[in-house]
């Protein structure tokens, strides 16, 4: 069963690949068939671990390295039965909502065996119980993703950002190779079950717990668009949109949050790691969220957000608040899709994703702005809407630890960190809902190929998307309003987090509708303009992103173009001339020859004669 | 089961393709002449995954093996046999040797005497299989020789039709390198004979610990050189980018895919088995040059302005990772060597393949020349190669990941006798190089296949190249996906005695 | 003095060669015009008979010649003595001589050279090769040197009103005559510092000490200045290319093969059989010597385009290559290895300037006017790609690749891994020169019409057919290399 | 008499031998060196069998054999200087260039070979004749 899960989608894949180019029925059929399939066997997996802490496993069968043997097995328990309903529930969305969005599209099979494949790929990560398997899934998700963003190659914003994308995250993985040696060599075993039994054993000192978890959170800081690696997950934005809600938002970048959730026993061991998380997290999550705050782009504004929300996941998981993090990023993947698709409804409608050229869409776009409205309000965290429950259990792990665990210091960094972060998401959600949606409409169709995703002319006059987009929608919205019931009932999942934490949740709750408040009022005394405008200067400097791309561009880019391009002077200056050089050698030695043997008869004896004398006295002298 | 040596199996894998190169031309027709090389290739493919099959049941010791023999003043033997070490590139070999041939049936180069170039493909099966299963060190170093002239030949005669001067002068240099390193190898080799009075392979195994171990250094020495020559190692590469640009599709293929493994295989086989005291002191150095070259070799990517040199670089970088995962001295090493050699076979053959048809197709390899956007004007093509660059950076999953993880596996815990931190140093620096590999190969892709498709469409892969590739393809998922399919040797493998 | 009882059989061979070269000369003189095969005919049948006589020899060593023992200091010495080196020599030497009068038949025919004469100085001057083969004191081998050389002047210098005949005649003869003179002073000195010129008693003189010290050294080495000068060896190879260049090919061919052979089987035996004890004295000399030869040889062929010159070249370098075993110490198994590589060149050379005669007679000069010979005269193209590719030693050359393992060996046992280096660059550089060659014959399309089209008729350098002779030899050399390429055995026949 | 005279003797006349050899041009010259130089050697052989009082006189005989070898040497040679002399109109021994390896001389060596297929031509670079 488990592997079935794995393998449905590589056949379609498979199917999509091979006869999609034929028919033009076959590569959505498969996609969305086995994706289906998939889904439905992660319920019944599912439901079978609702609950239950017991897991499931199978293998592992060893592969021989000549050290340290592979095990490969797969192992399925709460945490990975609710990812895998996470990731095959959006995959199937998103398989059907592009159906109808890229209709027509030539590269529809390959587009539609990509998310097949990457769908296998991420439950590959979530089922695997090898680190290396693990890897061969997450790298395997890294290239669909390569491939996806890529979509559109004809745009240059599409080409740099899968290059970008691609590169930045293999960067981390390699430290995550590096990660799994340590642990792998530390706990004798690279399952992922024996490195945790290792782990809680004790046998894994601090030291080699620091080390390679901190090796680990480079893998994962690149997946999950975190400070320093942050600057890919925008970039990516050229992709199709349903890319972005599935690969983007809900699954891969959140693979990140699961696998230092899955080795949480390992991260707990060292203070270092933890606190370094810590950092990040909150680093990222105020810095993106600035950043959303100002950027012009919708998805871009989305993408911001999401990397600013997955930095609350590591908040809490820096605070060993494991089952805050998994809630949260199980709600955040629902709405975050919703957000996403629905977007893509949008820009479906519009044919521009530049919110100044959005606005007042509020008319014609009745079901996707109510969808949205709902993604939004769970972004912003208003009750009763998922986002805030989940939202509160991270902040309610950092209260408790502020006031009496034992990252008291942490705690506090964190609480209020994601205390202003709350306002912050609140205020650019604001923003973006009522640039979109409310207030005249601005701006034509003109450029489409600015940066809008699939380039195409549009009608003049937005209308609604057809129902399979909908549809979707629709379907991500129910979870967003009432899986707040279900994620109050103690226990969801087996996750044991509070459901509420009253004097958090009530400052914070304050601090959302303050910044929503501000946010309107700002909106209206503009005149129905950007309220950004009223950062100032400020509003620069973040619509740059802080500069962090010249700066890498200085830092790293330039020397390593420069070493590049030495080497290739090198080949072509040195070592050509190297050999070459030693064509010249022998041709003058060969003239040196030639001058004594120019035929002249003398100089010949005369060689003779020095030679015998030279051979006498050096063996009179030998002697 | 029938004993296959009882009837010659492994003579017949060298002595089979050599008879042929011999025969098949005086079929006159070029076309029956490669059909007819194709059938002897499927029955050397055939007797090879046999031979395989044995080889995997036999726990690491010798198969097939035979004794004759042949110069008796000397004391030089026919003696050979396969173990698994050397059994998955006798298979590679075969497999390589089949789809040039294929390639070659209905897009000969230009130059004409496809007749020719189909026999002397077959001599060079011939010479590689020979090297790989010969147990006789005179014997190794005839075979190892046997297989230069054809692939001079090859590129000097079949070579880029437009730079007659150039691709002569790219043969003759590798040719010459390799010559010199040969050289020094049968120094080593001779060496070898001195200390202990025998050129059988087996024996020299058992005796080698006598030798002392300043005598273990320069031999080890001498054949870092002599086979470095070949892998090709860092400073001795510049042979390389030349030929590769220079030969025609099918040379390339096997110069990458069997030739350059003829290197690695002599050094895995005589550090290992051989001189192991004297490879531990030059072991650091070797995978120095091997890093040196992963970094290099991806930095002279990054910068280079052509396709097929910058798959000829990569190899240098590829071929470093062998040359860390031989200098670890450990199974593990030992392991990914191998498999990072087939890996490469694999993937490199295919790449060049498809270099190769785009070459054919558009006139040059220039990025400039092959244009923007393939993938839209010849969407297959474009697809296979960007497969194929995908799993050269070594994307978990397909065959170039494992050779690479378990090199830097084998770097982090190399032998206790060398240095650990020098080897921590070459790891850090070998994951930097896979990080350029992998901006480069994407930085290709986006150059060649994607972007506004700037002139007319190119025909796409056809159904001669697509039975040729393909197995080239299945293998770089099979390798990936599954390991153990070489990796099963690991464990004999680790049997072995590396510590005196 | 007591009379000497002289083994005729041991000294049948090159009593044969004379007896064939005086006959060819009066045929010549008497028989008819136009019987110009005659006289080669009667040479070939000479060298024949000498090839039975020697094999009729080699079931156990002979000596004749000999001095009395007397007293334990004094045992016997014999002057002449055939063993299984001799032996080898005498193959080497006998089966070139055979094969090179063939090669010469065609200029006979054409009347570019007297036949009678011809033969007769071929067959003089092979004789002094056997004689040097098989001598053991410093009289016979002066004679034998000096038989050697003065017919092949003579040789070089044959062609009637030949100006670069004459040149190459002069130049060959003057550098020899000097070198000659310097092995008189040195065999004097040998002489002086042990009162004996018989081998035995020298060598037993040097073991003792009794000879007189830096003498005998001096002696020594200004002894093995002539012999250099056979073989080529640097600084003594100053006469080699202008003297190929200007002789006709044959002869070019026999001074690289027959003469070198002999001057190779003299330095083996005045360092082997005289001055063994010295051998710590001239090993690293005759090392030197040979690395110098080699290094020197391919670097001077490097840059040759004229193809006679190429090749005189490549002779040098390879009379490096046959030094390396002598360097090595000069024992039986070395001695064996030199004389497998001696073979293996003779067959090769032999057929490659065979190749080359045949061809220059059109009036190719330059590695460019072999361009195409592969397309235009496969026979021709592929014998000479193969005898350059032995020279090379690379297969599909195996026996030349053989042969150098052998050397290598040599050089490995005898301790000389730097030499052995040495020569694994050589080979390398030797390549360049020989893949240059090949990669020329192989040429699709001829870049100039020297070969590949007849000339206007009338034209002294017109093309046409290859002699008989000319290609009986090309094809049994190159039958001989092939054969030998599969089963290299035979040519190890002397190694132990 | 001590052996020392007829050493410093021969060594004197092999010297001067050798120096006339490589001094001077003339080849008749020439040859007379190497009969200077070949009879020191004589000397040498002779003074050292008196010295040694060989009973077998090896030195004596060897010297018999000089004598032979060097009459047919100058015998020889003459023959050589005359046939030079006949298609060179001198006998000087430095100006013979003709089969000098030259740069870029293969033309010079074609025209070379095509002209002596004839019998005397004349080279272009032939250095201008000046008998001693």
């Amino acid at each position: 069963m488990t592997l079935g899960i794995v393998l449905l989608p590589v056949i379609g894949a498979v199917v999509a690949m091979l006869a999609g180019h034929r028919r033009e029925r076959i590569a959505p059929l498969a996609g969305v068939v086995t994706t289906a399939a998939s889904l439905g066997a992660a319920l019944v997996i599912g439901f079978g671990h609702w609950g239950d802490a017991a897991a499931s496993a199978l293998g592992p069968y060893e592969i021989s390295t000549g050290g340290t043997p592979i095990l490969v097995g797969l192992r399925v328990d709460q945490l990975s039965a609710s990812m895998l309903v996470l990731a095959t529930a959006v995959a199937l969305l998103v398989q059907v909502y592009s159906v109808s969005y890229l209709r027509g599209d030539p590269r529809y099979p390959t587009y539609t065996a990509l998310v097949c494949l990457f769908t296998a790929a991420m439950s590959l990560v979530v089922v695997s119980d090898d680190l290396f398997v693990l890897l061969v899934g997450w790298e395997v998700m890294g290239v669909c993703s390569y491939f996806l963003i890529s979509h559109h190659w004809e745009l240059e914003p599409a080409r740099e950002g899968a290059v970008k994308a691609f590169v930045m995250t293999r960067l981390g993985d390699i430290g995550f190779l590096f990660g799994i040696f340590v642990i792998g060599e530390a706990a004798g075993t690279y399952q992922i079950s024996g490195v945790i039994t290792a782990a809680e054993a004790g046998s894994i000192t601090s030291g080699e717990a620091t080390i390679s978890t901190l090796l680990l959170l480079c893998g994962v800081v690149g997946k999950s668009a975190q400070f320093p690696l942050h600057s890919w997950l925008p970039d990516a934005m050229p992709g199709p949109t349903p890319i972005s809600a599935l690969i983007h938002a809900a699954t891969m970048v959140a693979a990140g949050v699961y696998l230092v959730a899955r080795l949480l026993p390992v991260y707990v061991l060292s203070d270092v790691a933890m606190a370094v998380l810590s950092g990040i997290a909150v680093i990222t999550m105020l810095g993106s969220a600035l950043m959303a705050l100002a950027a012009d782009d919708l998805k871009r504004v989305l993408a911001w957000s999401t990397v600013s929300q997955l930095a609350y996941m590591f908040a809490a998981l820096s605070l060993a608040g494991y089952g805050a993090a998994i809630l949260h990023l199980l709600s955040h993947g629902a709405f975050k899709a919703l957000l996403f698709l629905a977007a893509g409804s949008v820009i479906h409608a519009v044919g521009t994703q530049r919110l100044g050229q959005m606005g007042g869409l509020r008319a014609a776009l009745p079901i996707t702005f109510t969808t949205m409205t709902i993604g939004f309000a769970a972004l912003a965290g208003v009750p009763p809407l998922v986002g805030f429950f989940s939202k509160d259990a991270v902040l309610g792990v950092a209260y408790e630890q502020a006031m009496h665990g034992e990252y008291a210091v942490r705690g506090w960094l964190v609480l209020v960190a994601g205390l202003l972060g709350a306002a912050l998401t609140a205020a650019y959600s604001t923003r973006a809902w009522l640039l979109v949606f409310l207030g005249p409409r601005r701006g034509s169709t003109a450029e489409p190929s600015d940066g809008a995703d699939n380039g195409r002319i549009v009608a003049a006059e937005p209308h609604e998307s057809p129902w399979l987009m909908l549809g979707p929608l629709v379907l991500l919205a129910i979870p967003c309003l009432v899986g707040s019931w279900a994620v109050l009932r103690p226990g969801f999942l087996g996750i044991e987090a509070d459901p509420l934490h009253l004097p958090v949740a009530l400052i914070s709750l304050g601090l959302a509708l303050g910044a929503i408040a501000a946010t309107v009022f700002a909106w209206w005394q503009l005149g129905a303009a950007d309220p950004a405008v009223r950062l100032g200067k400020f509003r620069q400097v973040l619509a740059g992103e802080f500069h962090y791309d010249a700066l890498v561009e200085r830092v790293i880019l330039r020397p390593s173009r420069f070493s590049a391009l030495a080497v290739a002077a090198n080949e072509s200056s040195i070592v050509e001339p190297y050999v070459q050089g030693a064509d010249t050698a022998t041709q003058w030695s060969a003239r040196l020859l030639r001058w004594l043997h120019d035929g002249n008869l003398q100089r010949y004896v005369t060689t003779v004669v020095l030679g015998a004398v030279a051979l006498a006295v050096v063996i009179g002298l030998a002697q | 089961m029938i004993s296959a040596s009882s009837f010659g199996g492994l003579e017949f894998l060298v002595a089979g393709p050599a008879v042929g190169a011999a025969l098949l031309p005086l079929l006159r027709d070029s076309r029956r002449v490669t059909q007819a090389a194709i059938g002897l290739a499927s029955a050397v493919l055939a007797v090879s995954i046999w031979m395989w099959v044995d080889v995997v049941s036999a726990d690491g010791a010798y198969v097939w093996q035979s004794n004759a023999s042949w110069i008796a003043a000397l004391d030089v033997h026919w003696r050979l046999g396969v173990d698994d070490l050397s059994a998955p590139l006798v298979v590679l070999t075969a497999l390589l040797t089949w789809c040039c041939l294929v390639a070659l049936l209905k897009r000969a180069p230009d130059c004409g005497g496809t007749s020719a170039l189909v026999g002397l493909i077959l001599v060079i099966e011939a010479g590689s299989i020979g090297t790989f299963v010969a147990l006789d060190l005179v014997l190794f170093f005839v075979l190892f020789e046997v297989v230069l002239i054809p692939m001079w030949f090859v590129i000097a005669a079949w070579g880029d039709p437009h730079d007659e001067p150039g691709r002569r002068r790219a043969a003759s240099r590798f040719l010459v390198v390799t010559v010199t390193g040969s050289a020094l190898m049968l120094v080593a080799f001779l060496l070898l004979r001195s200390e202990l009075g025998t050129f059988d392979l087996a024996a020299l195994t058992e005796r080698a610990r006598v030798i002392e171990s300043d005598r273990q250094i320069l031999i080890a020495v001498l054949l870092m050189v002599g086979f470095g020559a070949k892998i090709p190692m860092w400073p001795l590469h510049f042979w390389l980018p030349d030929a590769h640009s220079k030969a025609p599709t099918v040379g390339s293929v096997l110069l990458a895919g069997v030739l350059l493994k003829l290197g690695t295989y002599g050094l895995l086989r005589f550090w290992y088995d051989v001189v192991p005291v004297g490879a531990l002191e030059v072991a650091p150095y070797l995978g120095a040059l091997g890093v040196v070259g992963i970094v290099y070799g991806a930095l002279a990517c990054l910068a280079q302005p052509d396709l097929k040199r910058l798959i000829a670089y990569s190899s240098v970088g590829h071929m470093g990772f062998v040359a860390l995962a031989i200098s670890t001295m450990t199974p593990q090493g030992l392991a990914a060597a191998n498999f990072a050699n087939v890996a490469h076979g694999v993937i490199t053959a295919l790449l060049f393949f498809v270099v190769g048809a785009v070459k054919d197709r558009v006139g040059d390899s220039g990025f400039g020349v092959i244009g923007r956007g393939l993938y839209a004007r010849s969407p297959h093509l474009a697809a296979v190669l960007a497969v194929a660059a995908v799993a050269s950076l070594g994307l978990p999953g397909l065959a170039g990941f494992w050779g690479e993880m378990l090199t830097m596996l084998a770097a982090y815990s190399p032998h206790p006798d060398l240095p650990q931190t020098t080897y921590l140093v070459f790891m850090v620096l070998a994951g930097l190089g896979v990080v350029l590999t992998t901006v480069y190969f994407v930085v290709a892709v986006r150059k060649v296949c994607q972007g506004v498709p700037a002139s007319d469409a190119v025909t796409d892969v056809e159904a001669d190249e697509w039975v040729a590739w393909l197995p080239l393809v299945a293998l770089t998922v099979l390798l990936g996906l599954a390991p153990m399919v070489m990796l099963w040797s690991a464990d004999v493998v680790a049997a072995l005695p590396v510590t005196p | 003095m007591t009379t000497q009882v002289i083994d005729w059989w041991a000294i049948a061979p090159p009593l044969c060669l004379v007896a064939a070269a005086i006959t060819a000369l009066l045929v010549d003189a008497f028989a008819p015009r136009g019987s110009r095969a005659l006289p080669c005919a009667i040479s070939l049948v000479g060298v024949l008979a000498a090839l039975l006589a020697s094999a009729a020899l080699s079931s156990h060593s002979r000596a004749t010649f000999c001095l009395p023992a007397s007293g334990i200091e004094q045992p016997v010495n014999c002057s002449w003595v055939i063993d299984d080196v001799t032996l080898a020599w005498w193959l080497i030497i006998l089966v070139s001589t055979g094969l090179i009068g063939m090669l010469l038949q065609p200029s006979v025919h054409r009347g570019e050279l007297p036949g009678g004469e011809l033969y007769f100085l071929l067959l003089s001057s092979a004789t002094g090769a056997l004689c040097l083969a098989a001598a053991r004191d410093l009289i016979t081998l002066l004679v034998a040197l000096e038989t050697l050389s003065l017919p092949s002047f003579a040789l070089v210098g044959l062609r009637r009103r030949n100006r670069r005949g004459a040149e190459a005649a002069l130049k060959f003869f003057i550098v020899s005559v000097v070198a000659t003179a310097f092995t008189l002073l040195g065999i004097s000195m040998v002489y002086g510092a042990t009162g004996s010129v018989a081998a035995g008693r020298i060598a037993t003189s040097v073991a003792t000490g009794a000879a007189v010290e830096p003498v005998i050294a001096v002696g020594m080495v200004l002894t093995l200045v002539g012999f250099g000068f056979k073989v080529a060896v640097v600084p003594f190879q100053v006469w080699v290319p202008d003297t190929y260049v200007g002789a006709p090919i044959g002869v070019a061919a026999y001074l690289s093969v027959v003469s070198k052979a002999a001057g190779l089987a003299g330095l083996v035996i005045v360092l082997v059989r005289f001055f063994s004890p010295y051998v710590d004295l001239w090993s690293p000399m005759v090392a030197v010597a040979a690395a110098l030869t080699m290094t020197l040889g391919n670097l001077a062929a490097l840059r040759q385009s004229h193809v006679v010159r190429l090749l005189a070249w490549s002779s040098v370098a390879q009379a490096g290559y046959l030094l390396v075993p002598l360097a090595a110490g000069g024992s039986e198994a070395d001695i064996g290895a030199m004389q497998a590589y001696a073979l293996m060149y003779a067959i090769v050379n032999v057929s490659a300037f065979a190749v080359v005669g045949a061809v220059s007679a059109w009036g190719a000069v330059t590695v460019d006017d072999f361009r195409g010979l592969v397309r235009t005269r496969p026979w021709l193209g592929l014998a000479l790609t193969f005898a350059l590719l032995c020279l090379a030693g690379l297969p599909p050359g195996i026996v030349g690749l053989v042969a150098k393992v052998a050397i290598f060996r040599s050089a490995v046992e005898g301790e000389l891994t730097w030499l052995a280096v040495v020569l694994a660059i050589n080979v390398a550089l030797g390549l360049v020169y020989y893949l240059r060659f090949v990669a020329a014959l192989l040429t699709p399309a001829p870049v100039r019409a020297a070969v590949a089209e007849p000339p206007a008729s009338g034209q002294p350098g017109g093309q046409r057919e290859p002699h008989g002779a000319e290609l009986f030899v090309v094809i049994v050399t190159f039958i001989a290399a092939a054969v030998l390429s599969i089963f290299p055995g035979p040519l190890f026949f002397v190694l132990p | 008499m001590p052996l020392l005279f007829p050493l410093v003797l021969s060594a004197l006349l092999f010297g001067i031998g050798t120096y006339v050899v490589m001094a001077r041009r003339h080849a008749v010259l020439v040859l007379m060196g190497v009969e200077l130089m070949l009879n020191a050697v004589n000397l040498n052989l002779v003074a050292f069998d008196a010295w040694w009082h060989d009973a077998l006189d090896s030195g004596q005989v060897l010297a018999l054999f000089v004598i032979a070898i060097a009459a047919a040497e100058i015998g020889l040679g003459l023959a050589i200087v005359l046939l030079v002399f006949r298609t060179h109109q001198h006998i000087n021994v430095d100006a013979m260039r003709e089969l000098a390896d030259r740069d870029g001389g293969q033309r010079a060596d074609q025209e070379a070979s095509k002209h002596t297929d004839r019998g005397a031509g004349s080279s272009p670079d032939r250095v201008a004749v000046t008998p001693p």
